[in-house]
C-alpha cells in the first residue's frame, strides 16, 4: 500500500514541516503560537521516525514516537502553567513584553 | 489515474494539506484558529501514520495531540480570551526575516537530504509493526527502562504543573 | 466485491439510522421516564400517546428562526455543533450490533461497520475529539456563560477520561488483551460477561461515562440555575437541535460500549441452547437478528438507567466533580487495574 | 543503577512527606539518600565495567559512575546550602521531589547507552528546572526566566530530535553502539541525511549546554531563577550535559570528527569570545556568572573537540566539571547570602571583606579557581583542558581561549576589587547560617585541596 | 428560637464509612424514585377530564335576577366594601321610567365590575349583600389572553333572562335568616342608622 | 631538605601570623626573615662550588600520572637570588617599622607566602612547580597592593595581575608544549633537564613559538617595552614595601625565569628571536630613561629607572653569552639592593615632607647630613659608579651586548648616562638647592629606616669592592647553564 513511496518524499515533507514550524517560532510573538509552533515541529519529527520505521520495518521508532507524545505532553502541560501564571502577572504573553532580564 | 496509484495520490493529498495547514498555523492571525489549524494538520499527520500503516500509533497520536495537547492548548487561549484584537504582530521585518532565515535553512537540510532516493519504504503486506501487539512487545521488552523513567518523567511535569498552577497560600 | 461495499454502505445508513432515531426517541422516552417517576403522564398529544413528539420537535427545530450573534465567529459557531455531532456520530462504527452472517454464497455479512483492531481507542480518540466541538461552540458564542460552559465540560471530560481509560485497560487485560469491540464482544460468546470480573471497573465506567456524556449528575456545563444554558446559551433552532441531539447519541453510544464491554453485546445467557431449540445454524441471519435485539434491549436498558439516575440524583459541585474524578475514580481505577493484574497474574494469564 | 533507583525512590519519598508530616525530616533523609547513592555508585566502581542494564540501555560503567559521583556530592552540598531556602517556600515538598527528579535525568545522562534513555534523560532533568526556575510566582522576571528556559529547551528538544531522528533513518538503531559500528561498517557511504543528523545533535546539545551563538537565553534565564536554583543549573545540569555530549560525540561520532570538529571549533571560539566580554560588561553578578559559565562551556567543549580517546580527557571532563562545579557551589552559595536583599548587582559584594571577612575570602578562593589561578582546582581543570588540546591542530583555539581567559580574570576579580576595596553603604554585618557556612567553607577547602592535590581525584578515576 | 416544632436541627456529624461510599445511598434514592414507576398518575388531562367540585364551590361570580328578570342589585356598595381584594366597582344610577321590569328596585348599578385577577374568591361580597344579588358559582373562570378581558362586567356577570344560574346550593335558608338578623352592618345602613366606628 | 625547609618555613610563619592576628606582627615577622635569612646562609655554606647539576634538592611525587613533580634544589644563579630575597626580606619588614598597617598580621603574612612563593619560584627544577609557584607569587602581591595601596589602587591592580596572568597563561601553554614533547622512557615529565632536551628537540619554527609564548610571561613581569604599561602605576601606588616588593624580588622572577627557563630550553627560538627582544628591551631602556628625567614624582621616576634597568639585564641575557648573562645575574643582585634602598627613600620623603614631587623639595641636606649621605651611596649604586656593586653587573651586561652587536651595546651604554642624569638631577634638587615651605624641618631619621639605609650602603660598597665571593658562584652558575644551552 506504501509502495511506490520513496523515503525522500517523507523526508521532504518532515523537513518542510519542521522548519515551518522553526519559522513560527521566529515569526510570532504569541507565547502560546511559539510553543504550538514547537508541537508542530516535533510532529515532523514524529512523523520522519515513522517512516523511517517503515523503512526498516523495525518497531523501534514508532515506540521512540510514544516517548516524544509522552514528552511533549509533560512539557505542554508544564508549559502552559508557566504561560498561565505569567499571563496571571502581565496580563499578556507577548514575547516582546517578557523583556525584564535585559539589563 | 495519471499514472500515480492511489497511495501516492492519498499521499500527495495528505501532505499538501498538512503543509498548507501548517502554514496557517503560522499565518493565521486569531490564536484559535490557529489551534484549530494545527488539530488538522495532526489529523493530516494521522492519516500519514495510517499510511503507513502504524494504526496503533495513528490513533494514539489523536487521542494524545487532538484530544489532549490541542485542547489544553484551547483552554488556555479560551481562558486569556485572545483573539485577533489581543495578537501582537511582529514588524514585516522581522517576519522577513524569519522567513529567509527558514527558507536557509530548508534550503540547506533540503539539499544535504540527497541521497535517499533508492531507499523506497518496504511492502505494506510485511509490515505488521505498527500492529498493537508488536509495539508491545517491543515496548515491554527492549525499552522496558525508557517507559518505566517516563513515569518519573510524568510525574515530575504533574508536580511542577500543579506547583506552578496552585494559588499562593498565605 | 461490489456486493460487500453495498452492504457495507447499507450498514452505515442502517446505523446512521439507528442512531438518530434511537437519540429522537430518546428524547422523547426522556420525558415519559421522568414522567413516570414523578408520577405524571408525559408527552402524549403528538400522535398516539405522544409518539410523534419527536418529529415535532425535530421540525420546531428545523423551521424556528436562526439567531446568530453578531459578535460571535460565525465560522467556527456553526463548526462546534456540527463537530459535536459528526463525532458522537462515528462512534457507531465499531460497535458490533449483532454476529456475522453469511449467506447461500458464502460471502459474509458483519453487522459491523469496520471491525478495526484498535476499536477501543478509537473510540477514546473520537471521544477525545469531542471536546472540540463544546468548546469552539462555547468559545464562539462570545459569551462568559456560554465559554465557562464549554471549559467547564471540556476540563470534565478531559478529567473523567483518565480514570475511564485505566478501568477499560483493566478491561482489556481481563479480555485476553485485544483492542477490537468485536473480540471482547466475542470473548464473551461462551463465558461469562466481563462484569462479572470487572465489577468495579463497570462502576467505574459507569460513572466516567456519565461525566462524559455531560448526563445529570454531572451536567454541570449546562448547569442551568448557575450559567443560564451553558455552552449552547446563544445557540438557537437546529445547531442546539444538534447539541441535544449530540448528547442522546452519545448516551446511545456509550449504553451500548458498556454493554459490548460489560455486558456481552450481542450475547445473552443461554442463547447457544435457544438457538439449538428453535433449529439455526451458526450464520444464520436470525442469529444475528436476535442477537442485535438482545444488544438492543441492554441498550435500552442503560439509557433508562441513564434517566433513572438524571432524575434521582441531585447535582454535583464543580468542586465535587473533580473531587471525585481525581480523588476517588482515578485511585480506584488503578486499584482495580493493581488487583486485575495481581488476579490474571495468578491465573497464569499474564507472563513478565 | 542503584543511586538511580534510590534517587527516585527519594522523590516520591518527598512528595510523601507533606501527607505524612515529616517535613522536617526531609532534608536528612534526602542527604542520607544523596549518600547513600553515592555509597552504592561507589561500591560499583570497577566492578561492572560494562555491564549494562535493559537491553544496553543504560550502562553505569565507570565514566557514569565517576560523573554521577560529581554530580552527587555537587547535589549533597547544594541541598545543604538550600535548607532553609526550602524553609522559606511553601510548596518545600514539591520543590525536593523536583530538584530529585532533575537528579534522576541528571544520572540518566551520564549512563545513557540509547538515544531514547539519552532523550528522556535531558528531558527529566530539563522539566523540573523549567519549573524550578519559574517557581518565584510574583516575581515576573522569575516567570520569564522559566518560560525563557522552556521555550528554548524544547526547541533544542525539537533539534535533537530531528538529529536522533536522521540518525536512525540512516542507521536503523537507536543504539549507541549500533549507530557507532553502523558508522565504522559504513564510513563511506553513509547517506547525507546522516551527517545533517549528527550536526543537528550537535546543535541541540550546544543549546543545552548554552554554548554561543545558541547561548542567548542562559543569561536571562540564569538572572531571572532563584540563586539557588541558578547554582543547580549552572553546576548539575552542565556536568551532565557534558557528560552527554562526551558520550555522544566522542564514543559514539568519533569516527567523523572531521564531520563535526570544525562546527564545534567555531562555536567554542564563538563561545569564548562573547561569554566574555559580556561578562566583563555585566554588573549583575547572577548574569556575569551566566556568561561565565558560558565561557566554561567552551572550556568543557574543547575536551571534546579534542577528542583525544583515552583516558586524558575523560579525566579532564571530569576534573573540570567537578572544579566548575565545586567552585560555582561557592560563588552561588555567597552570591545567595549576599543578596538576601534582593540586589544582585555587584556592588551587593562592596565590603564583604568587612562585612564578613570568611564569607569574603571564601568568594575569593572561588573566583580565583574560576579564573584559573594555581593552587585552586580551577587551575588544574584549565591545565588539564590545555593538556588535551595541545597535541591537536586548533592551536588557535588554545590561544585564543588563554586570551579570553585573561579576559575572564578581569571580571572575576571585579568582585574581589569589591568585596576589599568598595565600601558599601550600610556596614551591617552579613549572617550567615551555619550550615551554609559550613558547605561554603567545605567546598571552598575541597577547591584548594584538589587544587594542590589534583592526584586524589586524577588517580580516581583511571578508565 | 423555633417557629415551628417541625424544624429539624443539622447535624454535620462525620459520615460513617459506609455512608462515605455513597452507593447504597444512592441505590436507596434510586430506589425510592424507581417505586414511584408504579405509583398511580396524578396527572388530570383536564379539557379532558374534569375533577370533581364541591358543592360549595366558590367560582366565578353571578348577578341574580328575581323572578321576574329584574336585577336585584342596588348598587348599594356594601360588597365593594366587603371586599378585601378591592376587586368590585360599581356606578349607581336612578331608574327611570318604563324600567321598573329591568330593576327590582329605585336605584340600580349602571356598571358593576369585578377585576378576577384581583378576586380571591373569598366569598365576602356575598355574605355582604342584602339584596341577595352576588352569589359565587361552581363555573370556572375561563382563561383569556388580555388582562382587560378579565375585568368582568355586567355583561358577563349578569345571568341571562333564559339561562338562570343556579344558586340554591349557596342559598340557604340558614343564610337568608342570618341576614335578616337586626344588627349586622348591612341591616344597619338598610335600617337608616348611622355606622358607628 | 634545608631547601624545602627555605620554601616552608615562611610559609608556616605566615599560617602563625594569619592566625593568631597578634598586633606584635611586625617582631615577628622580622623575626621569621633573619631567620630564613640564616637558612639561606646555611645553603651558601652547604653550597658546593663547582656542580654539574642541582644541588641539596628535595623531590617528591606529586601527581604522578602526569609526571609532575614536588621537585626544588639549588643552583648558581638559583642560590644568589634566594640569597637577595632572604636578605632583602627583613630590610622591607624593618622599613616598614614606621608604617602601621590595617591588620598587621595579614600584611605580614602575605608578604612571607611572597617570600615563600618567590623561593619556590628560585628552587623549582620542575616545569609545572615553577609555574605554580609563579601564580602563586602572584597572589599575595595583588591583595597588598589592592588592600593597603593607595588611590585607585583597585583599578590598577587590577590591571597589573591581568597582564601578569595573560602572560602566565601564555606560559604555560608554552610549557604544556614542551611537556607534551617530552619523551623518558615513554613517560611524559615535568622535570627541567627533559623540558631542556625536549625543547632542543623541537625544529627552529616551534622552538620560536615556545620563545615567544613564554617569553610573553616573562617579558610582562619584568617589565620590557611594550609590555610595561601596567608597572609605573602599580609601583607608585603599591604601599611601599610592595613596590620594594615588586621592583626588588619579583622582577627578578622575570629574568631568572628567562636565564633559567628560556635560554636553555630554546636557544634556536632565542637566536631567531633574541635580536628583536634585544632591540625591544633597548628602545624600552631609552624610553624609560627619558620618561624618568621629565618625571615629576619621585616614586613614579624609580620605576621608570626600573624599566631602563631592567631593559638592560634582559638585553645582556638575549645576548646569550657568559658576560652578558653573567652581568645580569649581578645587576640583579644589584638593582635588588639599591632600588630597595630608593624606594624606602622616597616612603622616608614622603613621611617627613608630605610630598614626593621633586620640584616641592629641596635644601634637605642642610637639614639632615646622614640621610644625605646615606642617599648619595645608593643614588651612586644605582647610577653604577665603580666601586659600587651595580657597576659589576653593568660592565659585564654592556660588554654581553657588545659582543652581540656594538651599535646596540652602544645604546644600551646610553642607560649608564642617562641614568646618571636623572639620578643625580633628582638628588641635586631634592637635597640640594634652596630650602622649600614644605620641607622645613626634616627631622631625624628613625632608627629603623637609618639601619636598612645603613645596612644597603654597606652592601653596595662591601660587594662594588669585592664582589668575587657573588661573582664566582654566578660564573659557575652560568657556565653551568651554557653547557645546556649548547
Amino acid at each position: 500500500m506504501i509502495n511506490g513511496i520513496s523515503i525522500n518524499y517523507y523526508l521532504l515533507l518532515s523537513t518542510v514541516l519542521f522548519i515551518i514550524g522553526a519559522i513560527g517560532v521566529m515569526a510570532r510573538r504569541n507565547s502560546i503560537i511559539i510553543f504550538m509552533c514547537i508541537e508542530l515541529m516535533l510532529n515532523a519529527v514524529n512523523l520522519l521516525l515513522v517512516s523511517f520505521s517503515t523503512l526498516h520495518n523495525d518497531s523501534s521508532g514508532q515506540v521512540f514516537v510514544f516517548f516524544i507524545m509522552a514528552v511533549a505532553a509533560a512539557e505542554v502541560a508544564v508549559g502552559l502553567a508557566i504561560l498561565s501564571m505569567i499571563y496571571r502577572n502581565v496580563k499578556s504573553i507577548d514575547t516582546d513584553l517578557l523583556s525584564n532580564l535585559k539589563n | 489515474m495519471l499514472g500515480y496509484t492511489i497511495t501516492q495520490w492519498i499521499f500527495g493529498i495528505l501532505s499538501f494539506l498538512a503543509i498548507m495547514l501548517a502554514l496557517m498555523v503560522v499565518f493565521s492571525r486569531n490564536p484559535v484558529n490557529s489551534v484549530l489549524y494545527l488539530v488538522m494538520t495532526f489529523f493530516c499527520i494521522a492519516g500519514h501514520y495510517l499510511l503507513m500503516n502504524a494504526q496503533f500509533l495513528a490513533i494514539v497520536h489523536i487521542v494524545v495531540y487532538a484530544g489532549a495537547i490541542m485542547v489544553l492548548f484551547l483552554f488556555v487561549i479560551m481562558l486569556m480570551n485572545l483573539n485577533e484584537d489581543t495578537e501582537p504582530q511582529r514588524t514585516w521585518l522581522t517576519k522577513i526575516i524569519a522567513g529567509v532565515a527558514g527558507g536557509m535553512l530548508l534550503f540547506v537540510l533540503v539539499g544535504s537530504l540527497k541521497g535517499a532516493e533508492q531507499m523506497q519504504l518496504s511492502s505494506y503486506g510485511a509490515s505488521q509493526i505498527g500492529l498493537v501487539k508488536n509495539l508491545g512487545k517491543v515496548l515491554f521488552s527492549e525499552f522496558l527502562f525508557p517507559f518505566e523513567i517516563a513515569s518519573i518523567l510524568l510525574l515530575a511535569a504533574l508536580v511542577g504543573a500543579i506547583m506552578i498552577g496552585k494559588k499562593e497560600i498565605k | 466485491m461490489l456486493s460487500v461495499i453495498l452492504v457495507k454502505l447499507l450498514t452505515c445508513v442502517i446505523v446512521f439510522a439507528i442512531s438518530l432515531g434511537v437519540a429522537a426517541y430518546a428524547t422523547l422516552w426522556e420525558r415519559k421516564f421522568s414522567a413516570l417517576l414523578q408520577d405524571r403522564v408525559g408527552p402524549d398529544r403528538a400522535g398516539p400517546k405522544g409518539l410523534l413528539q419527536p418529529l415535532a420537535d425535530g421540525g420546531k427545530m428545523f423551521f424556528k428562526e436562526e439567531i446568530i450573534p453578531n459578535v460571535s465567529n460565525k465560522f467556527l459557531f456553526i463548526l462546534g455543533p456540527s463537530l459535536f455531532m459528526v463525532t458522537a456520530l462515528m462512534t457507531g462504527s465499531v460497535i458490533p450490533w449483532g454476529k456475522d452472517f453469511s449467506t447461500a454464497s458464502g460471502n459474509v455479512y458483519s453487522f459491523q461497520i469496520t471491525d478495526i483492531n484498535i476499536g477501543v481507542l478509537y473510540l477514546f480518540g473520537v471521544v477525545s475529539i469531542g471536546v472540540y466541538g463544546i468548546m469552539i461552540g462555547g468559545w464562539a458564542s462570545n459569551n462568559k456563560y456560554a465559554l465557562l460552559g464549554a471549559i467547564r465540560a471540556s476540563s470534565q471530560m478531559i478529567s473523567y477520561e483518565i480514570a475511564m481509560g485505566i478501568s477499560v485497560i483493566a478491561l482489556i487485560i481481563t479480555a485476553g488483551g485485544t483492542l477490537s469491540l468485536r473480540e471482547i464482544v466475542a470473548q464473551q460468546d461462551a463465558g461469562v460477561a466481563n462484569v462479572c470480573y470487572q465489577p468495579l471497573g463497570f462502576l467505574i465506567f459507569f460513572v466516567c461515562a456519565l461525566a462524559e456524556t455531560n448526563r445529570a449528575p454531572f451536567d454541570l456545563p449546562e448547569c442551568e440555575a448557575e450559567l443560564v444554558g451553558g455552552y449552547h446559551t446563544e445557540y438557537s433552532s437546529m445547531k442546539l437541535g444538534l447539541f441535544l441531539f449530540a448528547e442522546y447519541i452519545n448516551m446511545f453510544i456509550s449504553s451500548a460500549v458498556m454493554s459490548a464491554f460489560y455486558f456481552g453485546g450481542y450475547n445473552f445467557p443461554f442463547a447457544q441452547e435457544l438457538y439449538n431449540a428453535m433449529g439455526l445454524h451458526e450464520g444464520s441471519i436470525w442469529i444475528s437478528i436476535i442477537g442485535f435485539g438482545a444488544f438492543f434491549t441492554k441498550i435500552v436498558i442503560f439509557i433508562c438507567v441513564f434517566m433513572w439516575i438524571r432524575w434521582t440524583l441531585p447535582r454535583f459541585r464543580y468542586d465535587q466533580l473533580m473531587n471525585l474524578g481525581w480523588k476517588i475514580l482515578l485511585p480506584l481505577s488503578l486499584l482495580n487495574l493493581a488487583i486485575t493484574v495481581g488476579v490474571e497474574f495468578l491465573r497464569g494469564n499474564l507472563h513478565f | 543503577m542503584k543511586g538511580l533507583l534510590i534517587l527516585s525512590g527519594l522523590g516520591i519519598i518527598a512528595m510523601l512527606a507533606e501527607i505524612f508530616k515529616f517535613k522536617k525530616l526531609l532534608l536528612p533523609i534526602v542527604l542520607l539518600g544523596i549518600v547513600a547513592a553515592y555509597a552504592t555508585n561507589f561500591m560499583d566502581w570497577n566492578k561492572n565495567f560494562g555491564i549494562s542494564y535493559f537491553n544496553n540501555m543504560i550502562a553505569f560503567d565507570n565514566l557514569a559512575l565517576a560523573f554521577s559521583g560529581i554530580i552527587l556530592v555537587t547535589a549533597f552540598f547544594w541541598f545543604i546550602l538550600a535548607n532553609d531556602y526550602f524553609e522559606e517556600d511553601s510548596n518545600t515538598v514539591d520543590h525536593f521531589a523536583l530538584v530529585l527528579f532533575a537528579l534522576v535525568g541528571a544520572l540518566m545522562l551520564t549512563s545513557f547507552k540509547n538515544m531514547t534513555t539519552l532523550f528522556l534523560g535531558i528531558e527529566i532533568m530539563s522539566i523540573p528546572l523549567y519549573v524550578l526556575a519559574a517557581s518565584k510566582k510574583n516575581d515576573v522576571k522569575s516567570n520569564e526566566a522559566g518560560f525563557k528556559y522552556l521555550i528554548m529547551g524544547s526547541l533544542a528538544s525539537g533539534f535533537l530530535l530531528f538529529g536522533i531522528a536522521l540518525i536512525y533513518g540512516a542507521s536503523g538503531s537507536f543504539d549507541l553502539l549500533e549507530i557507532k559500528s553502523y558508522i565504522t561498517n559504513n564510513v563511506a557511504s553513509m547517506p547525507a541525511f546522516f551527517y545533517v543528523g549528527v550536526v543537528m545533535l550537535l546543535i541541540a546539545m550546544c543549546f543545552k549546554v548554552s554554548a554561543a551563538p545558541f547561548h542567548f537565553w542562559a543569561p536571562d534565564v540564569y538572572q531571572g531563577s532563584p540563586t539557588l536554583i541558578t547554582a543547580l543549573m549552572s553546576t548539575i545540569v552542565k556536568t551532565a550535559a557534558f557528560v552527554a555530549i562526551l558520550k555522544l560525540f566522542m564514543v559514539s561520532f568519533s569516527n567523523i570528527s572531521q564531520l563535526w570538529s570544525a562546527t564545534l571549533a567555531v562555536i567554542i571560539a564563538l563561545s569564548l569570545i562573547i561569554s566574555n566580554f559580556s561578562a566583563a560588561m555585566q554588573s549583575n553578578v547572577k548574569r556575569m556568572l551566566a556568561y561565565s559559565s558560558i565561557s566554561h562551556a567552551a572550556f568543557m567543549l574543547m575536551v571534546v573537540l579534542a577528542n583525544v580517546r583515552s583516558s586524558l580527557s575523560v579525566n579532564a571532563l571530569v576534573f573540570y566539571s567537578l572544579a566548575y562545579s565545586i567552585g560555582s557551589i561557592v560563588a552561588f552559595g555567597v552570591l545567595y547570602n549576599v543578596s538576601r536583599k534582593g540586589n544582585e548587582g555587584i556592588e551587593a559584594f562592596n565590603g564583604l571583606g568587612k562585612r564578613n571577612p570568611l564569607l569574603a575570602m571564601c568568594m575569593s578562593v572561588a573566583m580565583l579557581s574560576l579564573a584559573g589561578i594555581p593552587v585552586t582546582s580551577g587551575f588544574f581543570a584549565k591545565y588539564f583542558v590545555f593538556t588535551t588540546m595541545i597535541g591537536t591542530g586548533y592551536k588557535w583555539l588554545l590561544i585564543l581561549a588563554v586570551t579570553t581567559s585573561a579576559i575572564g580574570v578581569y571580571y572575576y576579580l571585579k568582585i574581589i576589587i569589591a568585596m576589599y576595596f568598595k565600601s558599601s553603604d550600610g556596614e551591617e554585618v552579613v549572617v550567615v547560617e551555619k550550615s551554609q557556612t559550613l558547605v561554603i567553607v567545605l567546598t571552598t577547602v575541597i577547591t584548594l585541596v584538589i587544587g594542590i592535590l589534583p592526584n586524589l581525584i586524577g588517580n580516581m578515576f583511571e578508565f | 428560637m423555633k417557629l415551628t416544632n417541625r424544624s429539624k436541627v443539622v447535624s454535620n456529624k462525620e459520615q460513617s464509612a459506609m455512608e462515605k461510599m455513597y452507593l447504597p445511598g444512592i441505590l436507596k434514592g434510586m430506589m425510592i424514585t424507581g417505586s414511584h414507576l408504579f405509583k398511580r398518575r396524578a396527572t388530570v388531562k383536564y379539557p379532558d377530564e374534569l375533577r370533581p367540585i364541591a358543592a360549595v364551590y366558590r367560582g366565578q361570580h353571578v348577578l341574580k335576577r328575581d323572578e321576574n328578570g329584574a336585577e336585584r342589585c342596588t348598587a348599594c356598595g356594601l360588597c365593594a366594601v366587603a371586599c378585601p381584594a378591592e376587586a368590585i366597582t360599581m356606578e349607581s344610577a336612578e331608574r327611570k321610567k318604563g324600567e321598573e321590569g329591568l330593576y327590582r328596585e329605585e336605584k340600580y348599578a349602571s356598571t358593576y365590575e369585578i377585576n378576577m385577577l384581583r378576586c380571591i374568591f373569598c366569598g365576602l361580597c356575598e355574605e355582604a349583600c342584602p339584596k341577595e344579588a352576588i352569589f359565587l358559582t361552581d363555573r370556572i373562570v375561563d382563561v383569556e389572553f388580555e388582562r382587560e378581558d378579565f375585568v368582568y362586567g355586567k355583561d358577563k356577570l349578569v345571568e341571562k333572562v333564559d339561562k338562570r344560574v343556579d344558586v340554591t346550593k349557596r342559598q340557604t335558608i340558614e343564610v337568608a335568616e342570618f341576614k335578616k338578623l337586626p344588627g349586622l352592618k348591612h341591616n344597619q345602613v338598610f335600617e337608616g342608622k348611622k355606622l358607628k366606628h | 631538605m634545608l631547601t624545602l625547609l627555605l620554601i616552608a618555613f615562611p610559609f608556616l610563619g605566615a599560617l602563625i601570623l594569619f592566625f593568631s592576628k597578634t598586633s606584635a606582627a611586625k617582631t615577628i615577622a622580622l623575626g621569621i626573615t633573619l631567620v630564613e635569612f640564616i637558612i639561606s646562609l646555611g645553603l651558601f655554606f652547604l653550597y658546593k662550588h663547582n656542580p654539574d647539576n642541582c644541588q641539596l634538592s628535595f623531590e617528591k611525587d606529586w601527581v604522578s600520572n602526569l609526571g609532575i613533580r614536588f621537585d626544588i634544589g639549588i643552583d648558581g644563579i638559583g642560590l644568589l637570588l634566594c640569597l637577595l630575597t632572604t636578605f632583602l626580606l627583613p630590610l622591607i619588614v624593618l622599613s616598614s617599622f614606621k608604617n602601621e598597617y590595617e591588620k598587621p598580621f595579614n600584611f605580614y603574612g602575605l608578604m612571607l607566602v611572597m617570600q615563600s612563593a618567590l623561593l619556590g619560584v628560585f628552587t623549582a627544577n620542575d616545569g609545572f612547580l615553577f609555574y605554580v609557584f609563579w601564580e602563586l607569587a602572584l597572589i599575595p602581591i595583588y591583595f597588598i597592593c589592592l588592600l593597603w595601596g593607595g588611590e585607585d589602587r583597585g583599578r590598577i591592580t587590577f590591571k597589573f595581575f591581568v597582564y601578569t596572568l595573560f602572560g602566565s597563561l601564555f606560559m604555560l601553554v608554552g610549557l604544556i608544549y614542551l611537556y607534551n614533547h617530552t619523551n623518558v622512557n615513554g613517560l611524559k615529565s615535568w622535570n627541567i633537564i627533559d623540558l631542556y632536551n625536549a625543547g632542543h628537540a623541537l625544529n627552529a619554527t616551534q622552538q620560536s613559538a615556545v620563545f615567544w609564548l613564554i617569553f610573553i610571561a616573562f617579558a610582562i613581569k619584568m617589565p620590557i617595552f611594550p609590555f610595561h604599561t601596567w608597572q609605573p602605576n602599580t609601583y607608585v601606588n603599591a604601599p611601599t614595601q610592595g613596590t620594594m616588593l615588586l621592583s626588588g624580588i619579583m622582577l627578578k622572577m622575570g629574568t631568572f625565569g628567562v636565564i633559567k627557563w628560556l635560554l636553555p630550553v630554546v636557544p634556536l627560538g632565542v637566536e631567531e628571536w633574541g635580536g628583536t627582544a634585544i632591540i625591544l628591551s633597548v628602545i624600552g631602556i631609552i624610553y624609560a630613561s627619558c620618561i624618568a628625567i621629565v618625571q615629576k614624582d619621585y616614586k613614579r621616576l624609580i620605576a621608570y629607572s626600573s624599566i631602563a634597568h631592567v631593559g638592560l639585564i634582559s638585553a645582556g641575557m638575549l645576548a646569550m653569552n657568559q658576560q652578558g648573562i653573567q652581568g645580569a645575574v649581578m645587576q640583579m643582585l644589584a638593582h635588588g639592593v639599591s632600588v630597595i634602598g630608593l624606594f624606602l627613600i622616597a616612603d622616608i620623603l614622603l613621611r617627613h615632607t608630605g610630598t614626593r614631587d621633586i620640584d616641592k623639595l629641596g635644601g634637605i641636606r642642610s637639614m639632615n647630613g646622614n640621610f644625605a649621605v646615606l642617599f648619595l651611596i645608593i643614588v651612586m649604586g644605582a647610577v653604577a659608579l665603580p666601586l659600587t656593586n651595580g657597576f659589576v653587573g653593568e660592565f659585564l651586561l654592556i660588554n654581553g651586548v657588545y659582543q652581540f652587536s656594538p651599535t646596540l651595546a652602544l645604546f644600551a651604554g646610553l642607560t649608564i648616562i642617562l641614568g646618571a642624569v636623572y639620578m643625580l638631577r633628582s638628588y641635586q634638587k631634592i637635597m640640594l638647592g634652596e630650602r622649600t615651605d614644605s620641607n622645613v624641618a626634616f627631622g631625624a631619621l628613625a632608627g629603623s629606616d637609618k639601619a636598612v639605609l645603613i645596612i644597603v650602603c654597606i652592601v653596595i660598597v662591601t660587594f662594588g669592592v669585592y664582589p668575587k665571593p657573588l661573582n664566582d658562584i654566578a660564573e659557575e652558575g652560568v657556565k653551568q647553564l651554557l653547557t645546556y644551552i649548547k
